[in-house]
């Protein structure tokens, strides 16, 4: 029932959406909508935690631990940003960008915020189906959906350099799926012989997972390799990262904080689930080399855009670039810590990474720009809220302690550690100094200085809440994390390790 | 035992306490201000108290508080050493707190104290909790919140660009220190598989030899950097200058002292004792800093920047002290050891005073001159006669001189440095009177250093408007600096009394209570130990001078009785009318040792004469002279200029082609199907 | 204890003017003057005892305190060094380092005089001394580690009785080499050619003189008197570490006269060398002073490390 | 029927039919003007319809018959009638000229349909000799080279729309992949994904179209604002 409800209500949200006129009421609806999203998540949660995994339409859907993790942070993502959002767009709508975005459209503002306040419920509905589709071709199309929703978002503003970037995203995105899908495809093959009867349930997990071990290795190997690259390009990971700063630069903010957050999450997820059919079919060795391969390579790709960086909006989209290899260096680390750290890095990277994303956002609308260049510097002065908040994310997003990622970052090390990979650990740490310095000193130029005498900002409340609110719970992250959500992460690396 | 940890606790209560609450009340300066230092106050109290206890009681305390994150638990253990250094810390804070009711008083209204007080109470609550954890990832977490909190306040006036920069420098720095203890514990936690300090003795005896090379020097590195020894000094002559005075003396005073205390915790306690190789590294790194501590620090005309550079040389007197106790273990001598760690603690506990007592005093005088120019300062003792008073006392002590605490903890460390020659076999023993003459050179520099900080800033006439009229700095900041005056005598002249407080400490990391062998004399001498029977008084040698110098007073005043004393001009060889400006300056004065050491500085100074006809006759004359920052110009500058260089490179990777994007996923395919698929 | 204090005190004051006048009339007539005779400089110090005394306006009370400290300090190291017995009366409350850091203290505090006038050459003086002092240090202390090693201790009585069993042990080349050092210190420390000349006041020559230009009257005297000290001190400690004949091992009448005799031959003939040195040589520019003083770091060095060769 | 299935047969005509479509892959490498690669996508994909056919014929797999439908109505009728259109609308008549000359282009499709036999390959099971496994062998080597060759030329091509029928062609390769080795997916995925190609090619139309008349240049080479 909550599986259904999870996936109706966005899918209800969305055609409702086109149906209203005005802009209170678009906003009212996503909220609800969102807000229960994240209600039946909790459920689902609890019922996960209680009674294991949850199935349905004889495993056509099914939630066990791993699921319920990415369906609670894509819900909790989804409302956070449409909070934001509301504060977001009142002000585009207020300076004119939409008019002129409209303008480019060939269509009134309104319906402009109309397109937004649709496509995010697909995008939710789509997110929500990755989880929760226990058949991997349907989760291989629920991905797909992510991508086709988030072009839009990207084209959003519909400028040339808009247009640009959702070209890029979909071309990428969509050669990446293509390989994501052969590699299925190939997994279905590799399985064809071990399962033979029950060959019409064939490209379920949970009955994959049952017969992993008998599976065609060669083949499993090629298929492994093409849903590395497949998902990868979706995550983001080098070398296939290369459309992430373009479409985040251009997407609307929340939108942004969607596809870098969720939709991560969600290619991430798949990855996963291929991990898992792989490690049984043959050994954790085969995936951990190349994940570890890839997982370095992005965040030493990250390393040196993020220091001479231009762009502040594009230093958000290397950082999760860098993100998103640490998750896969983490997953590559395997065992139980390693896959520990991954799941708890992507919890926290879920929580962190939109409060970043709002913090740029304000930043962009008060000063008309994302050029560091552009900006004076003293931003605390006319923005005090946003100023302090941006340098904590900051230091949050760069892992330094007290803030959450140090305890992700910190068990990922361990896992290396305890894999002997002495080297690359000293690689890892390295990395995320630069990127420390990187990041402090780009932000600290933004944020501190003299007062350049700007007007005061931080007057929208949605916008203010929703930032102090997120730097609240990111705080609070840092030195508690509610225990059945650790129960819950546990029990998903469960799933990841022991199968 | 209850009551210590009960106290403890109510410390760290406080703290927090005042964390929150002058952070609650920033839009009232004043009440903020109140609560920011009385609760520092009161923090730092308890925080003694306890100290005191925990020397005393000696066994470890230990308590363990479930932490909010199922990871790991938040787990403290009250030993002599945490004990010390807590003490260490309590004794300056004490005084900074009440000096600060004065000092933030100016800042009512212009800055935002309760945010400052946030800040200040954090860094004493994670520098507390440091000194206290007994877990990796507890002491990792208060080490970075601590280098954040001391980032907060060192740009505490980030209007100004290099307090910026040196912030920046400062925090990143400090990062790359954490990285490197990540790294070390990562592998005694690997090794232990706990987080838990106590686990980490057993566990590191397992490592294989490299791995244990491996863990020394990443502790090294990361401590070092975080003690500011050379060549890792850069940060903190940036940093320390540009902070609010009463924070640069905690930082000077207790900050770098972490990295002090890592060391001891880890390569003595963890470790269980390193290689003698590296023993000798820490104490040629010690001499290495010492000496070009205090030749840079010669240099400055910025007193604080002078201060700074100080703080580099007496962290090399410390490590002199802790290299040595390093080799002498290793060598079996835990005698010998414990003396050397005696040397190096005291001097620690000392430094932590006179230092404090220095940048506050150093801070009294920018608050009413409010420049750090000692070219325009002078004639100072008259308008702030205390505040002088105070300033010598910390020069004399800090320049190692009798019959202070400085003398003491240097004394102490010649003498296990003689002591080193004849207890380690082979040539290296050579290098153990050498680090002393070493010493000897750095305390006679440090001297001439510091003859040069009082005179130029406090006496003479005044060289500038803003000392011309200068005040009196408020009681409350007078106080703060008294109390640290009194603990400069104390410390020196009682040192006797308080050896004891080393035991426990000496006991616990190397099996040996040395207070007996030192002292002797009815209580009153403090004597080298065993192999080197030196022995000296620092409370004779006060009253014998006392009362050397009656007579000469005697003589003085009949002198003065009968034939008269007036006040004239200044000779000055016969020249009349002796102005400011014709005074001797901070750069004038260094000038014999500028060129002397002119290898090392490259000394660099241009005159330009400006004059109407002839160059003989100038109408005014720039002069400008300045040395070369060594360390910044090959080392660091060139390290950024690469990295930098390379990331540019690197961004035409991002060049905008699909075409291009496409062909690396492309290219990365072919490659994992050639060489991917088979085994 | 007091009685042996208040003996060596008088012994101390007494001496030390005359040793000054010793070598002032031995370098005279070395040059052949006629020179002021020996008592002169008892005579100066009387003198400037009886002159009324100007302060400058300038001053502060550290000027005052100045003369105070290089009195006190000296004579109270002057009580720390045997002069006649091995037994010295303080010894035990401070032994060589003590000696050379009260020194040292006595010459911080001077510099802060000569700076505290404002004058510029008192400046200059002190700058100057501060930093020759400074780098004589390393010098000193390698020489003095090298004796303090053999008698295994800091404290100069334990080394005066040390070397007292062992009198011929001045011949081995780690005390000679140790010696030279200690003496090219001595020329240093007592600012004598060739590393300053106390008997010029032309202001481009002079180093402790420049510090003490704006001082008369008493202070002066005290000033004068104290170094006067400090250099009988230095000289002592030259003479009886290194050729400890004579010194009195207890307080009796005989053996202390007896030591006394030898202890002023030994001065003495030291003075002669210092004479000699400085009838030869030529006063050395200021920066040709590190050079000088390299000299001696190395030969302590040397000395050092013959002491585990040999 | 005249004669009965024979599987030995069946394999011989969808190899000789796979081979058919990948020459035309490789034709479409050397093709210089847009309309007529549309066409030979078409027909490329109305092969692979047959293909499907046969091979739901061999194997009485009647699901597969929906999807040979779905692709022969889809890929080689809407898809390249929308794409025509599409040109028509921008009006792009003008000769496409790829980054890498013809010949070359050519070579190089020519080593990765090589490729695509080593790794095929590198999975041939002698020991199971039966005829699915040899088939399997052939046509994922086919199917691997369409793949490799469709994403050469998105590399390769400059215009927007080549690029997507670059795409289109490689996700053809996928489509005779998952026929011929496991005689399709389930149906439910079969649809999905049909209706997501679909969708791609509306969204990518869209894209095209928008750009075409933004830049009014088909030259997605030409788009390099976003860069560092």
């Amino acid at each position: 029932m909550i599986l259904l409800g999870l996936l109706i209500v966005p899918l209800a949200a969305a055609p409702l959406a086109f149906l209203l006129r005005r802009r209170r009421m678009l906003e009212v609806v996503n909220l609800a909508a969102f807000a229960i999203v994240l209600a039946l998540a909790g459920g689902l949660v609890a019922v996960v935690l209680r009674s294991g995994p949850v199935s349905m339409w004889d495993g056509f859907f099914y939630a066990d631990a791993l699921s319920a993790l990415v369906v609670l942070l894509s819900a909790f993502v989804s409302f956070v940003c449409s909070i934001y959002a509301v504060g977001y767009f009142r002000h585009e709508e207020r300076s004119g960008v939409l008019q002129e975005a409209e303008k480019v459209g060939g269509r009134l503002a309104v319906d402009k915020l109309r397109e937004y306040y649709a496509l995010m419920p697909l995008l939710v509905f789509a997110m929500m189906l990755v989880a929760l589709a226990n058949n991997l071709g349907i989760l291989w199309v629920a991905v797909e959906g992510t991508t086709l929703a988030s072009v839009f978002l990207v084209m959003f503003y519909g400028r040339e350099t808009s247009l640009e970037a959702a070209w890029k995203y979909a071309i990428i995105g969509g050669v990446g799926l293509s390989m994501a899908l052969f590699g299925t495809i190939l997994t279905y093959y590799s399985a064809y012989g071990a399962l033979g009867t029950d060959a019409l349930a064939g490209l379920n997990w949970s009955v994959l997972a049952r017969n992993a071990a008998h599976f065609d290795k060669p083949t499993m190997r090629l298929a492994f390799i093409l849903i590395l690259l497949g998902y990868g390009t979706k995550a983001g990971i080098a070398p296939m990262h290369t459309w992430k700063p373009e479409a985040y630069s251009e997407a609307p903010i929340p939108g942004a904080a969607m596809l870098a957050t969720g939709v991560l999450n969600c290619a991430l997820y798949g990855l996963v689930r291929f991990y898992i059919l792989s490690s049984k079919c043959l050994g954790p060795q085969f995936g951990s080399r190349l994940l570890i391969l890839f997982g370095l390579l992005s965040m030493g790709v990250a390393v040196p855009f993020i220091l001479v960086q231009k762009n502040f909006r594009r230093l958000l989209a290397y950082s999760s670039i860098d993100h998103s290899g640490i998750m896969v260096l983490a997953l590559g680390f395997g065992g139980p810590l390693g896959i520990l750290g991954m799941l708890l890095h992507m919890t926290f990277h879920s929580v962190t990474k939109p409060l970043l994303f709002f913090c740029a956002g304000n930043v962009q609308q008060h000063l008309n720009t994302d050029l560091f260049r552009k900006a004076k510097g003293g931003l605390i002065h006319s923005m005090p809220l946003t100023g302090a908040a941006f340098l904590m994310v900051t230091l949050a997003v760069t892992g330094s302690p007290p803030f959450s990622f140090f305890q992700s970052e910190f068990t990922i090390l361990r896992a290396g550690f305890s894999g002997g990979h002495f080297v690359l650990a000293v690689f890892f740490v390295s990395f995320l100094m630069l990127v420390f310095s990187g990041f402090l000193v780009h932000i600290t130029d933004l944020v501190l200085g003299e007062n350049p005498g700007l007007p005061r900002a931080d007057v929208c409340g949605w916008k203010k809440y929703s930032v102090a609110g997120l730097a609240v719970v990111v705080v609070v992250m840092g030195f508690w994390i509610p225990a059945p959500l650790f129960r819950l992460i546990q029990g998903a690396v469960g799933i990841v390790v022991g199968g | 035992m209850l009551p210590l940890g009960m106290i403890f606790a109510l410390s760290i209560a406080a703290y927090l306490a005042g964390a929150f609450a002058s952070l609650a009340c920033w839009r009232k300066p004043a009440l903020a201000r109140y609560i920011c230092c009385s609760a520092a106050l009161a923090g730092a109290g308890l925080g003694g108290l306890a100290a005191v206890l925990g020397i005393l009681r000696g066994a470890p305390v230990a308590w363990s508080v479930p932490s909010g994150i199922p990871l790991f638990a938040y787990s403290f253990s009250y030993d002599a050493l945490a004990g010390f250094f807590n003490l260490a810390l309590a004794i300056p804070v004490v005084a900074v707190s009440i000096y600060s009711f004065g000092y933030l008083k100016e800042l009512e209204g212009k800055r935002n104290i309760g945010f400052f007080g946030f800040l200040f109470h954090l860094l004493l609550l994670s520098l507390t909790i440091a000194f206290t954890a007994a877990n990796a990832f507890l002491f990792l977490i208060s080490w970075e919140v601590m280098a954040l909190a001391a980032y907060g306040l060192v740009t505490f006036y980030h209007e100004d660009r290099e307090t910026r920069r040196a912030g920046l420098l400062y925090v990143i720095m400090a990062h790359i220190d954490a990285g490197c203890l990540l790294l070390g514990f990562g592998l005694l936690i690997q090794a232990s598989g706990s987080a838990e300090f106590a686990s980490f003795h057993k566990a590191a005896m397992q490592l294989s030899s490299s791995q244990q090379t491996a863990a020394f020097v990443l502790f090294f590195l990361g401590f070092g950097i975080k003690a500011g020894v050379i060549p890792f000094h850069i940060w903190l002559p940036a940093a320390h200058p540009v902070a609010p005075s009463n924070v640069s003396a905690l930082l000077s005073g207790i900050v770098i002292k972490t990295g002090i205390y890592g060391m001891t915790r880890i390569f003595l306690d963890s470790l269980g004792g390193v290689p003698s190789w590296a023993g000798l590294l820490v104490l040629i790194v010690g001499v290495v800093s010492a000496v070009l501590g205090v030749l840079y620090a010669l240099m400055e005309h910025d007193l604080k920047r002078l201060l700074a550079y100080h703080s580099i040389e007496n962290i090399g007197i410390i490590l002199m002290g802790l290299g040595a106790g390093l080799i002498f273990r290793v060598a079996g001598h835990p005698m010998l050891a414990a003396v050397a760690l005696v040397a190096a603690m005291f001097h620690t506990l000392n430094h932590a005073i006179f230092k404090s007592l220095l940048f506050l005093g150093a801070g009294s005088v920018l608050h009413s001159t409010g420049t750090r120019n000692m070219e325009e300062m002078g004639g100072l003792i008259r308008p702030m006669p205390v505040t002088a008073f105070c300033f010598l006392i910390g020069a004399v002590a800090i320049s190692g001189l009798p019959p202070l605490n400085g003398f003491v903890s240097e004394w102490l460390t010649y003498q296990t440095l003689l002591a080193g020659f004849g207890a380690i076999p082979g040539l290296t023993r050579i290098l153990f009177p050498l680090a002393g003459s070493m010493l000897a050179l750095t305390g006679a520099l440090a001297a001439a250093c510091f003859v040069k900080a009082f005179a130029i800033t406090f006496l003479a006439l005044p060289r500038g408007a803003e000392s011309r009229n200068a005040h009196e700095a408020p009681r409350t900041m007078l106080i703060g600096m008294g109390w640290l005056t009194l603990a400069c005598a104390a410390l020196g002249l009682g040192v006797t009394w308080f050896l004891p407080l080393f035991d426990a400490m000496t006991e616990q990391l190397l099996g040996q209570q040395v207070s007996a062998h030192l002292v002797t004399g009815h209580g009153l001498v403090l004597s080298a130990g065993m192999r080197t029977s030196g022995t000296v008084s620092p409370m004779v040698i006060a009253v014998g001078l006392v009362v050397l110098m009656l007579p000469a007073a005697l003589l003085v005043a009949v002198g003065v009785r009968r034939f008269g004393r007036k006040r004239g001009p200044v000779w000055d060889c016969g020249l009349p009318g002796l102005s400011a400006e014709n005074e001797y300056t901070a750069t004038a004065f260094s000038k014999a040792l500028r060129m002397i050491f002119s290898v090392l500085y490259k000394p660099r100074r241009e005159i330009q004469a400006v004059f109407d006809v002839s160059p003989y006759f100038p109408k005014e004359i720039r002069f400008e002279s300045g040395i070369e920052p060594t360390f910044e110009k090959r080392l660091y500058a060139p390290l950024q200029e690469f990295i930098f260089r390379f990331s540019s490179k690197m961004r035409t990777i991002q060049a905008g082609s699909i075409h291009a994007y496409l062909a690396y996923i492309f290219v990365t395919l072919v490659l994992l199907l050639l060489f991917g698929v088979r085994k | 204890m007091l009685t042996n204090s208040g003996l060596q005190l008088v012994l101390l004051l007494l001496v030390a003017p005359l040793l000054s006048g010793m070598i002032k009339t031995l370098k005279a007539r070395l040059q052949t003057r006629c020179g002021p005779g020996i008592l002169q400089s008892y005579r100066d110090i009387l003198k400037l005892l009886r002159k009324g005394m100007v302060i400058p306006e300038t001053a502060s009370w550290i000027f005052s305190a100045a003369p105070y400290m290089v009195f006190g300090t000296a004579t109270l190291v002057g009580l720390m060094i045997p002069m006649t017995t091995t037994r010295a009366p303080l010894s035990l409350f401070g032994g060589v380092l003590a000696v050379v850091y009260l020194l040292a203290l006595g010459r911080f505090f001077l510099a802060l005089g000569g700076l505290d006038t404002g004058s510029s050459f008192g400046g200059l003086g002190s700058s100057r001394e501060m930093t020759i002092s400074a780098i004589a240090e390393p010098a000193m202390m390698l020489a003095i580690f090298t004796v303090a090693l053999g008698a295994n201790s800091t404290n100069l009585s334990e080394m005066a009785r040390i070397a007292v069993t062992q009198s011929w042990r001045f011949l081995a080349p780690s005390q000679m080499l140790a010696f030279a050092a200690l003496f090219i210190v001595l020329i240093a420390e007592t600012g004598r050619i060739p590393v300053d000349n106390p008997a010029t006041h032309l202001e481009l020559t002079m180093i402790h003189e420049a510090m003490i230009l704006e001082y008369s009257g008493p202070y002066l005297a005290l000033i004068e008197w104290g170094s006067s000290i400090k250099q009988l001190v230095l000289m002592t400690l030259l003479v009886n570490t290194f050729f400890p004949f004579g010194l009195s091992s207890d307080w009796t009448v005989r053996t202390v006269g007896l030591g006394l005799v030898f202890y002023l031959a030994k001065l003495l003939l030291l003075a002669c060398l210092v004479v000699l040195v400085e009838t030869t040589n030529a006063k050395l520019r200021l920066f040709r002073v590190p050079e000088l003083l390299m000299v001696a770091f190395i030969l302590g060095a040397l000395a050092l490390i013959s002491t585990f060769l040999f | 029927m005249p004669f009965a299935p024979n599987p030995e047969l069946g394999n011989r005509i969808i190899t000789l039919m796979a081979a058919l479509v990948l020459v035309l892959q490789i034709a479409a490498v050397g093709q210089r003007r847009i309309v007529s690669s549309i066409r030979i996508f078409a027909v490329q994909s109305f092969l692979l319809g047959s293909i499907a056919a046969v091979i739901a014929y061999f194997n009485q797999a009647s699901h597969i018959y929906i999807a040979a439908l779905l692709t022969v109505f889809l890929k080689a009728g809407l898809l390249p009638r929308l794409l025509e259109r599409l040109v028509e609308r921008i009006g792009i008549r003008r000769e496409i000229d790829p980054l890498i000359n013809v010949p070359l282009s050519i070579l190089i499709a020519g080593c990765l349909t090589l490729l695509g036999y080593v790794v095929a390959e590198s999975f041939y099971h002698p020991e199971e000799t039966s005829a699915r496994a040899a088939l399997g062998h052939n046509t994922l080597a086919v199917a691997i080279a369409l793949f490799l060759i469709g994403f050469f030329t998105m590399v390769n091509r400059r215009k927007a729309l080549t690029q997507v029928l670059g795409l289109l062609s490689l996700e053809n390769g996928l489509f005779l992949a998952a026929i011929s080795l496991t005689y399709g997916m389930p149906l439910v995925v079969e649809i999905g994904i049909f209706f997501d190609v679909l969708v791609a090619v509306m969204v990518l139309g869209i894209l095209v179209f928008r750009i075409g008349e933004t830049f009014d240049s088909m030259d997605v080479s030409k788009l390099r604002k976003l860069r560092e």
